[in-house]
């Protein structure tokens, strides 16, 4: 066993560690055990900082891969399979070391913050087992090596935002918000399940390099329409984890949970996961998939951009701006922009975690105001949280010099390459909505900054009659029980909130990435992570069967190639992979090679476009917030249906709750109905007949039948009774009697004698 | 062995008639000592069980016990009918995987029971009569290898779940009960016929006469060509075979026959609730597997596709009765419905992952619905009322209470990491890997959404949120300025007490730990379940891809 | 003596025997009755004479007059108290009685006189029979007889038990 | 004229057919027990003189020595039944027999 593996099993496991003390032992601990969380967190982080250093640094080697794994459940000897096990296992490979050092990363940081953001919460213990457990399933996600576990922290992830949502589970809000993302991740879940179902019948494993030297061979026996939904179908997972266009409902209302955790899973990790998975499948997903996929991810990037100009709660901003983000990356995925969509991902989990704990900190200091409409100002109050603020903007929207620059203009590249390759036309929509909600981020991150730091505090505005509604539950009560109630100031936050901040907003800066600031390719990020071969190119779309004959060639010499490329030869790895990627910007798969050409082509003419919007949007926020020449609600009355429109999410959760929910609630009614009445009441009809005809008859029994036994009884109980008559107990009588008995026997003898 | 394990609870039930009914505590103490007995000899059991060793049908050469374990064979009934031939019924007991499973599940459900009987007030000495009564019936269905024997058992069990539900269940019992019992005889009098037919058209390859047994029967050889259900007769087989499968799938309970279900769990007292669900439910399926299948699997293997589908109907139909309901009893018996639609369905697969599926899903629908149950009652003992609206915001007042009903909840939901998961991912492999049932399968897999609605719908209600204004109980400040539910005639600790820690704790345990590491319980069934696999395809399978 | 006043004597004596008889049973006082007994016992004593058993005779007065006759007036005294008037039985359903009376001697006499002709053998009793009635006892009739002296001793001790008088204290039920 | 002159067996029968005929009725109709005992001495008189009768017209000893035990009987009978009637007396205060029925129904 690998000495990384047998690390980054402990990295797995410490979080779950946590997560068994704090459960069981917070009350006993000093402080709730708070420090046991973030102990047992940094103690991971280490860990994985050293994997990330031994892989990336030292090994600096795209196509490194080191595999374990073993046998979970032993089926035995099937009939019609032979020997089967299911296994489980864990794989390291670049993309694995980053994203481990990413979540532990974060997911310290927001440790440390909670302890001050959530002091004095009644759960506070329990808080930190939740992120404990939330850690342990993220990093279950990223090491599994096969779809079964990684269905299970699918789900488990799924479980602990579920309980991270609703802790203050006594806001109804909050309890409705928690079951509505479990319920839409359900959603997901069942079709990344079908999918995952598609390939075991046909494979009987669930491993990823299994299926995909199966996929190689051939195979894969059903038509090549059942591998596009198998595709389509493990991206639904992608739809419900990362919030895609028709599940992404949940996760505005997922900002219930304490901003920490909106955070950590809500905009860096959780929601990450699903690209993630993403690109960990990338290489059965058919052209035809990828086309729906980069379909999806273009609308949601840019329907969530347009919602997110009109909200007015700082956190939902900033919730839309992570569903368009995402949608970005999807989109990236989408046209094979593989390395620029995780590039992002990466980007993306750093500076909206910065963001989030930065509006956290503006939160926490307003007393838990939410709306920006009375806030303005801070800049003075918070100098700390404005300078970190500001700069994890500018990545968002993308402006030189920062990381989101790089990655984003990368993606829409990519999306440039993809529409000429794919022929123009309807493909060119996809870039297109790109540039565009590229644009919009500009301006409604620019509003945001505006609302919130700049000009006067409007506090006093805010209309009484909704005052603290349920913003100042309990928790805000506890938390700073009585120093908010003697001194009403806006301050800074503390060190160990400010810390973080610090922490990402350098992580947002482009050196950290790349030498280059205009180009991201140049960087280690995207030489690590390189778009792998798929081993269900366009060639293979006629007919499967030539597939292995079409492909082998192909992985042969990538073979040659990447190992001819790689810096330091580790054969293990170069035999392990066969689907996988190859070192070197040398693709299996010509579509993807074509792609990554037009892609190189079309690098210059993203940044210009990209830039251009980007500026074009931070100076319509100038225009509209700071010189005041166009007024906001002028210009929202003047175009009232577009604004409702979109501040009312384009009415998704009417049309849901309308449709489905309140769909499926009837048809649960009527069915019982139909339960308790007519399948029921055949029953008991059924009954009430065979009870009647035995009525009847129990009737005749009883009259006839009975009634002739009852009568022998009656007469010979009458006769008794006449006859008892005559035994007067008299001696007399009974002499009187035998002398006619005797003159009768003589009157008989006589007439015998006469005649 | 298994003769001891299927007794004890009687010679309990001796020794309780013999201490005086004031004796209460005695009485309890008798039976569960009896129950505690039970659960050591079904791990002894469990330990020294060979897995290796498949069972099901006679092993090759034709030993009349076949493959199984720990058999016991005695004559026990035989009487010379002339013209018929000798008339002879076995004593014959013996496990295998499929059954082992089972009595292990039996035992610790029963021992569960007695515990959670220890809040039964009235008339004590009948009620554990009668229920040590019904866990030897129970243990005797799964461990009898003898048809007669098997048939003994299951109408044995009827008359004590009969009274137990008529005499210490709710308002409407007898309806219920009734209802119940009606129901059940209507199942087994078929049964009675389909085991006459059989044993006519049945040789003992070893002694040359008709015979009960069931490994014999198991094996398609033994079977007289042109007797009534004979290899030859193909219609009666059929017949048979339906009239057996409506038998067994009444107890189940299988769509059309499930309505006796929630009318028992609710009026009958928590531990006969658990009992009923625990065990009772899974004789159906056993029965099925052991006796309806093997012993015609031509004509499974034709009505697969219907059973499959029957199967999505529980899953789906029952999912949404229960999104309905307002009592809570009532929904967690319409969810055992949806849940025993899965092994349905991982049956109607056909192959090793589905029936593996299906009979983990047996086990660990066992274990959890037994909790879910507990649950109710616990809080029923205490407020008195079931009605989901009447409570909310409980999690803050008993948080013990909501942890161990969030575990609970999330593993009839199916949460990875929790037993219920894997039973229900093995039923959707192995009916999605089936060509037959695939298309079945996709529609199912709506059930885990379903199911996740309604539990947490109910979860929302009764423990999220803040106390309902018509709630079921009062809040008052405690002298520590917290505050404090109160309800209105309960005298006992709020939170769970330790009797109920104990029923709770081990089960929850089990679910988790077998989440996590299911070997010891499929381990014991792969197995038997490929040799039954076996003997259910007379051709190999060709549906696998 | 001449054959005409043995049947004069005979018609007497019958006469006799019957009227006291009827008497005994219509009288309505149990004293007259008793007495008209004595007539009837005397009476038949006498046919017993003309029926040449005067051994039988003599035994009928000495056990009837002297025994049975006094126990029955004693009984008598015991059980009406001669203080009263007159001590009556009255008579229940006399109608019937008398009927069946009648149908029952009618009957005997029409059977006796019309259907049947008795054949007396030729050779009748003559002389006394108390020596034959000796040896017959002591031969052929020795086991009745010993038989008839056992019941007289059990009747004697019955009898005197049953009619035996408790002392006042210890009163039977 | 014969018939009435020359005595015969008839005329003995005759008698005794009375004694009967008066005895039942004294046992049918009286309901003075002593009345009823006397009854059934007339009874056992008519048969006595029946034995004799016919004894003495066959010449045989039979009758006689039936009615010698006849006699010994009805002395039995008389002690017995007196002592009964006392008894009786003493229990019921009355010998009347339609009231001594307490064995009836």
């Amino acid at each position: 066993m690998h000495s990384l593996i047998q690390l980054s099993i402990v990295v797995l496991l410490l979080p779950l560690l946590s997560f068994v003390i704090l459960i069981f032992f917070n009350r006993r601990l000093p402080r709730r055990g708070d420090f046991v969380g973030v102990g047992i967190l940094g103690t991971a982080f280490a860990i994985s900082a050293y994997i990330f250093w031994t892989v990336i640094v030292q090994t600096y080697d795209p196509a490194f891969r080191v595999a374990w794994n073993f046998t979970w459940i032993d089926l035995g000897n099937v009939p019609g399979v032979g020997p089967l096990q299911i296994k489980m296992g864990v794989v390291i490979d670049n993309l694995t070391a980053i994203m481990l050092a990413m979540v532990n990363l974060i997911s310290l940081l927001v440790h440390l913050y909670s302890t001050g953001y959530m002091a004095g919460d009644k759960n506070y213990g329990r808080y930190f087992a939740y992120l404990g457990i939330f850690t342990f399933s993220m990093l279950g996600i990223v090491l599994s090596d096969n779809l079964f576990s990684i269905y299970i922290f699918w789900e488990l992830v799924g479980l602990s935002s579920y309980l991270l949502i609703g802790f203050f589970f006594e806001k109804d809000s909050a309890a409705n918000a928690q079951k509505k993302a479990f319920l839409a991740n359900r959603v997901g879940d069942i079709g990344m399940w079908l999918g995952i179902l598609i390939l075991y019948s046909q494979f009987h494993t669930f491993g990823f390099s299994e299926i995909y030297a199966n996929l190689a061979a051939g195979k894969f026996t059903l038509s090549n329409a059942w591998l596009t939904a198998s595709g389509i179908l493990l991206f639904m997972g992608c739809v419900g984890k990362s919030a895609q266009f028709p599940l992404h409902i949940w996760l505005p209302d997922a900002m219930e949970g304490p901003t920490p955790v909106s955070a950590l899973i809500h905009a860096a990790t959780m929601v990450a996961a699903g690209v993630y998975f993403v690109a960990r499948i990338f290489v059965l997903l058919t052209p035809d998939a990828l086309h729906v996929i980069a379909f999806v991810g273009a609308f949601t990037a840019f329907m969530a951009a347009t919602i997110a100009i009109t909200q007015n709660d700082i956190k939902r901003v900033l919730a839309y701006s992570t569903v368009s983000q995402l949608g970005y990356m999807v989109l990236g995925l989408g046209v094979g922009a593989y390395s620029a969509a995780l590039f992002h991902l990466v980007t993306h989990a750093f500076f909206k975690a910065c963001l989030f704990l930065g509006s956290g900190a503006i939160i926490h200091a307003m007393h838990h105001e939410q709306d920006m409409r009375w806030m303005g100002g801070l800049r003075k109050h918070m100098p700390w949280t404005f300078a970190t603020f500001t700069l994890a903007t500018l990545a968002l929207a993308g402006l030189p010099l920062t990381s989101g620059f790089m990655s984003k203009d990368a993606i829409l590249a990519g999306a440039l390459g993809f529409a000429t390759v794919e022929g123009g036309g309807i493909y060119y929509l996809i870039p297109v909505l790109g540039f565009f909600s590229a644009m919009l981020t500009a301006f409604y991150m620019g509003r945001q900054i505006w609302l919130v730091f700049f000009g006067e505090s409007r506090t006093h505005l805010k209309p009484a009659d909704d005052h603290h509604a349920d913003h100042h539950a309990h928790d805000s009560h506890a938390a700073h029980g009585d120093e908010h109630h003697e001194e009403h100031g806006v301050h800074e936050v503390s060190w160990n909130m400010r810390a973080p901040l610090v922490i990402l907003a350098t992580l947002s800066v482009f050196f950290v990435y790349s030498p280059d600031p205009l180009d991201g390719a140049k960087g280690w990020f995207m030489h690590m992570i390189q778009t792998p071969a798929t081993v269900v190119g366009s060639a293979s779309l006629e007919k499967p069967a030539a597939l292995a004959t079409a492909q082998q060639p192909l992985l042969a010499e990538a073979a040659v190639v990447g190992a001819g490329h790689a810096e330091k030869d580790v054969p293990e790895s170069a035999a392990a992979e066969k689907g996988e990627e190859k070192g070197g910007h040398t693709f299996a798969d010509p579509r993807q090679a074509e792609i990554a050409h037009a892609t190189h082509g079309a690098h210059y003419t993203a940044i210009y476009i990209s830039s251009i919007m980007v500026v074009l949007g931070i100076s319509m926020a100038l225009i509209v917030f700071v010189f005041k020449i166009i007024d906001p609600d002028k210009t929202a009355e003047a175009i009232r249906p577009l604004y409702l429109f979109s501040l009312n999410k384009w009415y998704w959760d009417e049309i849901y709750d309308a449709t489905f929910i309140r769909g499926s609630v009837i048809l649960s009614k009527v069915l019982s109905w139909f339960d308790t009445n007519i399948v029921d009441g055949l029953v008991n009809g059924v009954a009430v007949t065979v009870r009647k005809f035995a009525f009847a008859n129990a009737g005749f029994d009883k009259y006839v039948v009975d009634g002739m036994v009852n009568f022998t009884a009656f007469s010979v109980n009458t006769t008794g009774a006449v006859l008892r008559k005559l035994q007067t107990g008299k001696v007399q009588t009974y002499v009187v009697m035998l002398i006619i008995a005797v003159f009768g026997y003589f009157v008989y003898y006589v007439t015998k004698l006469v005649y | 062995m298994l003769s001891l394990i299927v007794f004890l609870p009687i010679i309990a039930g001796l020794i309780i008639l013999a201490v005086p009914s004031s004796q209460k505590q005695i009485i309890r103490i008798v039976s569960l000592l009896a129950a505690i007995a039970q659960g050591v000899l079904a791990v002894l059991l469990w330990r020294t069980y060979d897995p290796s060793m498949a069972g099901i049908t006679a092993a090759a050469g034709g030993n009349p016990v076949g493959s199984f374990q720990f058999v016991e064979k005695l004559p026990w009934i035989s009487l010379n009918l002339g013209g018929l031939g000798l008339f002879n019924i076995e004593y014959f007991l013996g496990v295998d995987g499929i059954s082992i499973t089972m009595v292990i599940l039996t035992a610790l459900i029963s021992a569960i029971g007695v515990l959670s009987s220890w809040t039964i007030q009235k008339q004590v000495k009948g009620y554990f009569i009668l229920y040590n009564l019904l866990a030897t019936a129970m243990m005797g269905c799964f461990v009898a290898l003898d048809f007669f024997l098997f048939y003994v058992f299951w109408e044995l069990m009827l008359l004590p779940m009969y009274f137990l539900i008529g005499i210490w269940g709710g308002p409407n019992r007898e309806y219920a009960a009734i209802k119940f019992f009606l129901y059940t005889l209507f199942g087994s009098v078929f049964m009675l016929l389909v085991m006459i037919g059989l044993y006519f058209s049945v040789l003992d390859p070893m002694t040359g006469n008709h015979t009960f047994s069931l490994v014999a029967m198991a094996d398609q050889h033994n079977f007289i060509k042109d007797a009534i259900l004979g290899p030859n007769n193909v219609m009666w087989r059929y017949i048979a075979f339906s009239v057996l499968f409506v038998g067994f799938a009444i107890k189940v309970p299988m769509f059309p026959f499930h309505t006796w279900l929630p009318d028992a769990h609710v009026e009958a007292p928590t531990p006969i609730s658990v009992i009923l669900a625990g065990v009772l439910l899974k004789l159906g399926t056993y029965g099925m597997l052991r006796i309806n299948f093997p012993l015609f699997p031509e004509v499974f293997h034709a009505g697969m596709f219907v059973i499959g589908v029957f199967g999505a109907i529980n899953i789906i139909y029952g999912a949404f009765c229960a999104l309905a309901q307002q009592d809570l009893k009532k929904m967690v018996a319409y969810s055992s419905i949806s849940h025993m639609g899965y092994v349905l369905l991982g049956l109607a697969a056909g192959n090793s992952e589905g029936m593996l599926g299906a009979l983990y899903q047996m086990f660990n629908h066992g274990t959890i619905t037994a909790m879910l149950f507990l649950l109710v009652g616990v809080i029923y003992d205490r407020a008195h009322t079931r009605q989901i609206d009447k409570f909310g915001g409980l999690s803050s007042y008993m948080p013990r209470y909501a942890a161990v009903v969030t575990i609970a909840w999330f593993a009839s939901l199916g949460l990875p990491g929790l037993s219920g998961f894997i039973s229900e991912a093995f039923v959707f492999v192995g009916a999605f890997s089936s060509v037959t049932t695939r298309y079945i399968a996709m529609v199912s897999v709506l059930g885990i959404v379903f199911g996740a609605a309604y539990l947490l719908w109910s979860l929302q209600r009764m423990f999220l949120g803040k106390r309902k204004a018509d709630a079921a109980y009062d809040l008052e400040v405690g002298a520590d300025g917290h505050e404090h539910i109160h309800f209105h005639d309960w005298k006992g600790k709020l939170d769970l007490d330790s009797r109920e820690l104990v029923m709770l704790v081990p089960l929850a345990v089990i679910t988790i730990f077998l989440g996590i590491y299911p070997m010891p319980i499929m381990g014991m069934l792969t197995t038997s379940i490929n040799k039954l696999v076996q003997v259910l395809t007379p051709v190999v399978l060709t549906s696998m891809n | 003596m001449s054959n005409l006043t043995y049947t004069v004597i005979f018609y007497l004596f019958a006469a006799i025997t019957v009227f006291s008889a009827g008497f005994v049973v219509f009288s309505r006082n149990v004293i007259y009755s008793a007495f008209s007994l004595l007539f009837t016992f005397f009476g038949a004593a006498a046919l017993y004479v003309f029926l040449s058993a005067d051994f039988i005779a003599v035994t009928q007065v000495v056990v009837y007059v002297g025994g049975i006759l006094v126990l029955i007036l004693f009984g008598v005294m015991f059980t009406n108290s001669i203080m009263q008037s007159k001590p009556k039985s009255d008579i229940i359903n006399i109608v019937p009685g008398i009927l069946l009376l009648a149908a029952i001697i009618g009957a005997l006499l029409f059977t006796f006189y019309t259907s049947h002709s008795w054949m007396p053998s030729e050779t009748t009793l003559q002389g006394s029979i108390v020596q034959r009635i000796g040896f017959e006892t002591m031969s052929r009739y020795v086991l009745p007889f010993e038989m008839a002296s056992i019941l007289l001793l059990a009747a004697l001790i019955g009898a005197a038990y049953l009619a035996r008088f408790e002392k006042p204290g210890n009163n039977e039920h | 004229m014969e018939q009435l002159t020359t005595i015969g067996l008839n005329h003995y029968l005759t008698v005794s057919a009375f004694l009967l005929g008066f005895g039942l009725f004294a046992v049918m109709t009286r309901k003075n027990a002593i009345v009823i005992l006397m009854g059934v001495e007339l009874i056992l008189n008519a048969a006595n003189i029946n034995f004799l009768a016919f004894s003495k017209f066959n010449g045989g000893m039979q009758g006689v020595m039936f009615a010698l035990f006849v006699i010994v009987l009805a002395a039995a009978e008389a002690a017995i039944a007196l002592a009964i009637v006392i008894n009786v007396f003493k229990t019921f205060k009355t010998v009347d027999v339609s009231n001594i029925d307490s064995m009836k129904e």
